[in-house]
């Protein structure tokens, strides 16, 4: 057993571990927490594949962004974990069941028979000076520009979107609106009165 | 030279252009607005009228012939032309329209320029579909033809329209889809979408039952025949006078239509290997139908079920060739096919001064029922004339057009079968039946109500518009043969083409 | 000529058309005019075609108008075929007519008492009869004149239509619009059958026209065609029984007879023009007209051999019992014309022509007398309430009289000649039911003779009207109403006499009517007497003359001599009276089968068929049937997340298992 | 040395997990979120797996635009959810039936 092969399967086991975690812990602040122990155990896996940029970016933007994403909703929210939680027990050997079925079906599909290191032999190192995330650029700003453009836009929807969908007018803040008062006219603010000069 | 000119894309285009026109112009000037419709109507029967001046009946070949690119991409072009077999078609259409036009003048109050419009564009898109070579311009025109139909009925119809207008839509519509999927089949195994190509296109058996059964799903339902029929009465119950005459004079045609263009020379052996099927579901119409006529009260659903029992006689003549062919060695199939050719012309006009006169006195006295008449006669001599003259053209009596395409087809199908003409004569009794029973019970008789006494007799609009159609009654009754020699060549070119087997 | 045979045909059709659309304006002098001249000027021309054509100089006629239509190498024409046949005919029709319209002017003169006083089709009633009689020339026209099949089926439904208007003709009585509905249909009926043998004609010879059918007939005789089944049967007899079913409609031959009687709710002139003498002798026009094909099938000619007897003798029992004076006449009219089919199915189709032309003129004279006597009766048809009109009605009951005589066959009427002819030609028949034939015409002329002076002795003598106020005003009808009777009274007594020589054992119809030598009846009755006069003198020998005489002497025993005894008789034989006088109860049974039958299944396909299978089941049903399965269906859309991730973690799971294990 | 199917079986292993959470968190959407990020990381596995393997870098893209596509959804599922809860309260999944039919 080499190295290589004892890190990757303690990675795997921590990723296992931890995805179980996420499905069974009560606290979801708990889950989102194994979560983010999944994916660095992942991007560990990753790095075994010489995915380092996919690697970096699985940690960036997944750990530092959505999952910290996750933390804020579920702390912002008020939730009540007791009626969600209501059914696990019930649920779970249904659960186990399916995921076991599932498993050992897939795991027929790609199992060592199929894609064994007999089958497809562990390509050879690249050298020291070769750059995964040159390569990757190279084919993303080529071959998958259109698709990459897609991609900004999707996000750039998402932003819009999840702001849309999130903002709201409250009734108890008070707040100017720029537009209005930009196109005020003199005669809105003052009214000539002509008055007779008092009398005194 | 005018057969040079664009006749044909006149006679469509002229009223569509001119339909938006009033359209547009809306229900300000509402009198203005009617004479500009009625003045495109005519203005188009004129420009149609070359069709048949300068028409050659000699040949059988495409007249008028428009032929440019549309869509390159699907190779689909605006290609139209005439022949024998659609050319009487379209003069029936431009002669109709004016006619609706006028019969709608006083009539129609509510947003007449509509009303008006929807008819000027129907007009447009059934010459289209009567003349339009190229498969998918057809299938526009044959759809675009339901939107004003489905206006006129919807917003002009009786109390229950709503039913009637979606009963029609989805009736015709799940007919046309079948259509479709045919034609563009049929586009695959020629490359391109021109309807005399796919007359020469080699289909297997199979593939030809297909399409066949496709096609008649499309036509039988607006022709429309036993068992497809149940839109129709619904239909023309409730429309506005002027859409039952176009419905019942030139839709219903279109079906008819259909299977000497597309059917019987696409498909000719699958025509052949199921005539059994449209010549039982035609002497259905003409047996069931009458009897169903019989017994109904509403006069205007005793005329559509009379029309539906009418126009099993057109494809029942059209259908019978096959088996005339082999007893007879081909002669007198021409017999069925001109006969029903001539039944649909003479329909056209029949039907439509029926429902006109029905819908003189709907407009007296708002009802449709049989029960609510009754000696009408002595309150309307002139109408109760012209009534008991259409009434008689439509038992087929000799003289009237209404004789001509039935004598023809009882004599071709008694070449095919005897039992078939016997049913077929049936029409003579039954016919007689329901039409003259209709009208004792309106016209004749003493006056039954205080609604029938207080009837005027007609005014020189209804009087024009029924003076016309009776004329065309009678002069096609008295002398047939001019329109059975313009569609001589083309319908004998048709027996021709379709006695050879595709196989 | 052509021109001559086309004024004949359109002088009474521009007749009709000036007084049928300007009638308002040219008033009812003018219309009458103008209508009488046109019949008039068909008239004088039709005898000057008929002398021409007895003095030998006309030749026959056979030419096209003008082209129908072509189709499918079958050429209709409208043509004439004016021969010898023709001749007769025409002359008969406009004759007839010409006298009608003349009477019509005295009888239609006070319609207006006929109509409501509002009613503004009543205003005009009396050009437009003008019109329709005229109308109605016109078409007997064209279908005796005409040289193919599509003219005579256009002249058949023609003189059809203008039956169907004139018995209708007070629109305003429920009893006329309904027989002239029932007319129509049954005539409908006959057409049917008529038509299908036209087309069987147009099949088998790709023609419509006379002369090229007859030329293919003999070539046809021996086809024989499948109907039903295997069983093959004769073309010809097909194609003669065919027409003749159209001849039966319009010819009022049992069972088709219903209409006939019912028509006579029309005004009297055309129950005499339309009714009686010209339009229901069309069919046995057609059947004579029809002679070369008829003589291929000794089939059809047993069959309207058949007919015609049961018609002749069977309808004449009818009219003993009837006591309208219309109808009387009108089941005498049934009759004769039963014996007239009895000649052509005896193959003596000259004797059924003559018959023809006689029966025209002495029963247009009793439908006019009749007429005149309602006319004097104010209307009042029931000759129960009449008798003893003799005095007040000279010229009505003389000319009665002659008819009456002429119609029973008292020898040296016209009527004895042309019935005699018949009874004995069907002595000589020898076809299948030829028997059967001859007892029943035999039997048919005592009843003629019977139930003619019963009406006779009932009207005109005996006590007086019972009415008082009716015999006041009871006086002889005005000079055109008994002109015309006298007009029609002078060939009804001689013109049997005048032209049974040429028309019966001459060669007259040498030409036009084809006879087989094993047919030739006449030729065997010709055998035994020559001429006229010959028959005359053949009297005592004749069964026929017993019996018409016996007749009379029942008749005027029991109506004149002994009125009690009538009573007696219908009590006695009274189940027999009531089997009479329900006419056999086909009216009922037709109601009760046809009208009521067609209505029933009429209601039933469109309850059960349209609005229960097709709408409701097909159309209506499919809708509904998606709703239902909707409402079922949508109970899957619970709306709850996990059971849509549910159901696709399940389609994953089978997906997978499928792909992995199958 | 590590065997493609060693990843894929880890893919598996790690997408059943996520399954087995969506069935008995049923009612936490926010779990089920975190369930769905799981399988797309189960998904990316396979992917990188099948790249590396494969030496082809188009698995690495496709990564690359699951990781974006699921950022982005991330982000608008937790928008909505936000949005649910403050009209709701609640974010339990049985008070969302709206769509009931």
């Amino acid at each position: 057993m080499t190295l290589e092969k004892l890190i990757f399967y303690v990675l795997a086991a921590v990723v296992i571990m931890a995805a179980t975690m996420v499905v069974t812990r009560r606290n979801p602040v708990h889950s989102a927490l194994f979560l983010i122990l999944a994916f660095f155990a992942s991007s560990g896996i990753w790095l075994l594949a010489e995915a380092e940029f996919l690697a970096i970016v699985l940690v960036l933007v997944y750990v530092g962004a959505v999952m910290v994403l996750f933390l804020f909703v579920l702390m912002m929210l008020d939730i009540d974990l007791a009626v969600l939680r209501a059914g696990f027990i019930k649920l779970l050997p249904l659960g186990i069941i399916m995921a076991i079925a599932m498993a050992a079906e897939l795991i027929l599909v790609v199992g060592p028979e199929n894609f064994g290191i007999d089958k497809y032999a562990a390509p050879a190192r690249h050298a020291a000076d070769y750059s995964n995330t040159e390569e990757i650029g190279s084919v993303l700003y080529t071959v998958y520009m259109y698709p990459f453009e897609i991609a900004a836009v999707i996000l750039l929807v998402a932003i819009i979107a999840a702001i849309g969908l999130t903002m709201r007018k409250r009734s108890d803040t008070k707040y100017l609106d720029p537009a209005t008062q930009v196109v005020v006219k003199r005669k809105d603010r003052v009214r000539m009165v002509s008055m007779d000069a008092e009398r005194g | 030279m005018i057969a040079d000119w664009p006749i044909l894309s006149l006679t469509v285009w002229i009223p569509i252009i001119g339909g938006f026109m009033v359209l547009a112009s809306g229900d300000r000037e509402a009198n203005a607005t009617k004479w500009t419709a009625l003045i495109i109507s005519i203005l188009t029967f004129i420009v149609s009228l070359p069709l048949w001046f300068a028409f050659d009946s000699s040949t059988s070949a495409m007249q008028f012939v428009e032929r440019v690119p549309w869509v390159p991409a699907f190779d689909v072009e605006y290609y139209m032309g005439v022949d024998g077999i659609s050319m009487p078609l379209i003069i029936l259409t431009t002669f109709i329209t004016p006619l609706v036009v006028i019969a709608g003048w006083e009539v129609i109050k509510y947003r007449p320029s509509q009303y008006m419009a929807s008819f000027l564009i129907m007009e447009g898109v059934m010459v289209g579909v009567f003349s339009a070579l190229d498969a998918m311009l057809f299938y526009v025109y044959w759809e675009a033809m339901l939107i004003p139909m489905f206006l006129i009925i919807g917003i002009w119809g009786g109390a229950n329209r709503v039913y009637a207008t979606i009963k029609f839509f989805l009736y015709t519509f799940l007919g046309s889809v079948f259509m479709l999927v045919a034609l563009i089949y049929m586009y695959f195994q020629s490359g391109n979408f021109d309807i005399l190509g796919f007359h020469t296109l080699k289909l297997g058996l199979t593939e030809q039952i297909l399409i066949f059964i496709a096609f008649l799903l499309a036509f039988a339902v607006k022709v429309p025949m036993w068992p497809v029929h149940t839109w129709l009465p619904d239909a023309h119950v409730e429309a506005p006078t002027g859409g039952s005459v176009i419905l019942a004079a030139i839709m219903l045609k279109i079906g008819g239509y259909g299977f000497l263009r597309f059917s019987l020379p696409i498909t000719p052996d699958a025509s052949h290997t199921l005539d059994w099927l449209i010549i039982g579901m035609s002497l259905i119409a003409v047996v069931y139908i009458g009897f169903v006529a019989l017994i109904q009260q509403d006069m205007k659903k005793l005329i559509a079920y009379s029309s539906i029992a009418h126009m099993g006689f057109v494809t029942l003549g059209f259908f019978i060739v096959f088996i005339i062919s082999q007893n007879n060695a081909g002669s007198g199939a021409a017999l069925g096919v001109q006969g029903g050719m001539v039944q649909m012309v003479s329909h056209g006009f029949i039907s439509a001064a029926l429902f006109l006169c029905v819908g003189v006195l709907y407009d007296r006295l708002h009802s449709r029922e049989i029960k609510d008449y009754g000696g009408v006669v002595n309150t309307m001599p002139v109408f109760g004339a012209f009534m008991v003259f259409f009434a008689m053209a439509n038992a087929g009596l000799p003289g009237t057009s209404g004789f001509v395409g039935e004598f023809m087809v009882i004599l071709a199908s008694f070449r095919a079968d005897f039992w078939y003409a016997f049913l077929a004569a049936t029409t003579l009794i039954i016919g007689a039946a329901y039409t003259l029973w209709m009208v004792k019970r309106v016209i004749f008789g003493e006056v039954t109500n205080e609604g029938v006494a207080a009837l005027e007799d007609m005014n020189h609009r209804e009087y024009i518009v029924l003076g016309t159609l009776a004329a065309a009654v009678l002069l096609l009754g008295l002398w047939p043969a001019p329109l059975v020699e313009v569609m001589d060549a083309s319908v004998n070119n048709l027996l021709q083409h379709i006695a050879v087997s595709k196989l | 000529m052509e021109n001559i045979y086309l004024t004949i045909v359109l002088a009474p059709l521009i007749g009709a058309i000036i007084a049928g659309f300007f009638g308002g304006t040219i008033g009812r002098k003018g219309s009458h005019w103008v209508t009488s001249t046109g019949v008039g000027i068909s008239t004088l021309l039709s005898l000057y075609v008929l002398s021409d054509f007895i003095l030998g100089k006309a030749e026959t006629f056979n030419g096209s108008v003008y082209t129908w239509m072509v189709s499918d190498g079958i050429h209709m024409e409208v043509g004439f075929l004016v021969d010898k046949l023709t001749a007769v005919m025409i002359s008969v029709v406009t004759f007839v007519s010409f006298c009608i319209h003349i009477y019509t002017i005295g009888y239609m003169a006070d319609d207006e008492h006929n109509w409501p006083k509002t009613s503004l089709a009543g205003r005009n009633s009396y050009q437009r009869f003008f019109s329709y009689i005229s109308l109605f020339t016109f078409s007997m026209l064209m279908l005796v004149m005409s040289n193919n099949f599509l003219q005579l089926f256009f002249g058949w439904e023609a003189v059809g239509l203008v039956s169907y208007l004139l018995i209708g003709f007070w629109s305003v009585r429920p009893t006329a619009i309904f027989a002239n509905l029932k007319a129509f249909i049954v005539n409908r009926v006959g057409d049917f059958g008529f038509i299908l043998g036209i087309a069987a004609i147009a099949m088998y010879t790709n023609s419509l026209d006379y002369a090229e059918v007859f030329s293919m007939a003999p070539g046809l005789a021996d086809t024989q065609i499948q109907i039903w089944g295997d069983s093959s049967w004769s073309l010809m007899s097909v194609i003669g029984i065919l027409l003749f079913i159209g001849a039966m409609g319009k010819s009022a031959q049992v069972p088709l007879h219903v209409w006939l009687p019912d028509s006579m709710e029309g005004p009297t002139p055309i129950s005499a023009l339309i009714h009686a003498a010209t339009m229901v002798t069309a069919g046995v026009f057609m059947v004579a007209r029809m002679s070369p094909l008829y003589e291929f099938s000794e089939t059809a000619l047993s069959f309207v051999l058949v007919i015609g007897a049961t018609t002749a003798f069977f309808t004449g029992l009818i009219g003993i019992v009837q006591n309208d004076i219309k109808r009387v006449v009108a089941y005498s009219t049934l009759s004769q014309l039963g014996y007239m089919m009895v000649a052509l199915g005896a193959s003596a189709y000259a004797a059924g022509i003559f018959h023809l032309m006689t029966h025209a003129f002495f029963k247009a004279l009793l439908f006019l007398a009749a007429g005149s006597v309602i006319i004097g009766m104010h209307h009042d048809q029931d000759i129960r309430n009449m008798g003893g009109v003799r005095k007040y009605m000279p010229i009505t009951y003389w000319t009665s009289l002659l008819g009456s005589l002429a119609l029973i066959g008292f020898p040296g009427f016209s009527g004895f000649f042309s019935k005699d002819a018949i009874i004995e030609a069907v002595h000589h028949s020898s076809i299948a039911g030829s028997g059967y034939a001859y007892v029943l015409v035999l039997a048919g002329v005592f009843v003629t003779a019977l139930y003619s002076f019963r009406m006779f002795f009932l009207v005109f003598h005996g006590e007086g009207p019972r009415d008082e106020h009716a015999k006041e005003h009871l006086h002889e009808s005005p000079k055109v109403v008994t002109v015309p009777l006298i007009l029609l009274a002078i060939p009804s007594v001689i013109i049997g006499y005048l032209t049974i020589g040429p028309m019966l054992f001459g060669d007259w119809f040498k030409d036009v009517l084809y006879v087989l030598p094993e047919h030739d009846t006449l030729a065997a009755v010709q055998a035994v007497v020559h001429s006229g006069n010959g028959m005359l003198a053949h009297t005592y020998a004749s069964p026929a003359f017993y019996l018409a005489m016996a007749g009379l002497g029942v008749a005027w025993y029991i109506y004149v001599k002994n009125p009690a005894i009538a009573d007696k008789v219908k009590s006695t034989l009274s189940p027999v009276y009531t089997l009479l006088d329900k006419k056999y109860w086909f009216d009922e049974a037709y109601q009760a089968v046809f009208a009521a039958g067609s209505r029933g299944i009429g209601k039933f396909l469109w309850l059960v068929g349209d609005r229960g299978v097709i709408d409701g089941l097909a159309v209506n049903g499919s809708a509904y049937s998606v709703g239902w399965l909707a409402s079922i269906v949508r109970h899957l859309q619970t709306g709850y997340l996990y059971h849509y991730a549910i159901a696709m973690i399940l389609g994953l799971l089978l997906l997978l298992t499928w792909f992995v294990f199958v | 040395m590590i065997a493609l199917s060693d990843y894929l079986i880890l893919g598996a292993i790690l997408f059943a997990i996520s399954v087995a959470g969506i069935f008995i968190n049923r009612k936490n959407v926010i779990i089920l979120l975190m369930c769905v990020e799981l399988m797309l990381l189960a998904v990316n596995m396979n992917f990188i797996a099948f790249s590396h393997f494969l030496g082809d870098t188009a698995g690495q893209v496709f990564v690359f635009f699951i990781l974006t596509v699921a950022a982005a959804e991330a982000a608008i599922g937790l928008a909505i959810l936000v949005v649910l809860f403050r009209s709701k309260r609640s974010i339990n999944v049985e008070d969302m039936d709206v769509l009931k039919g």
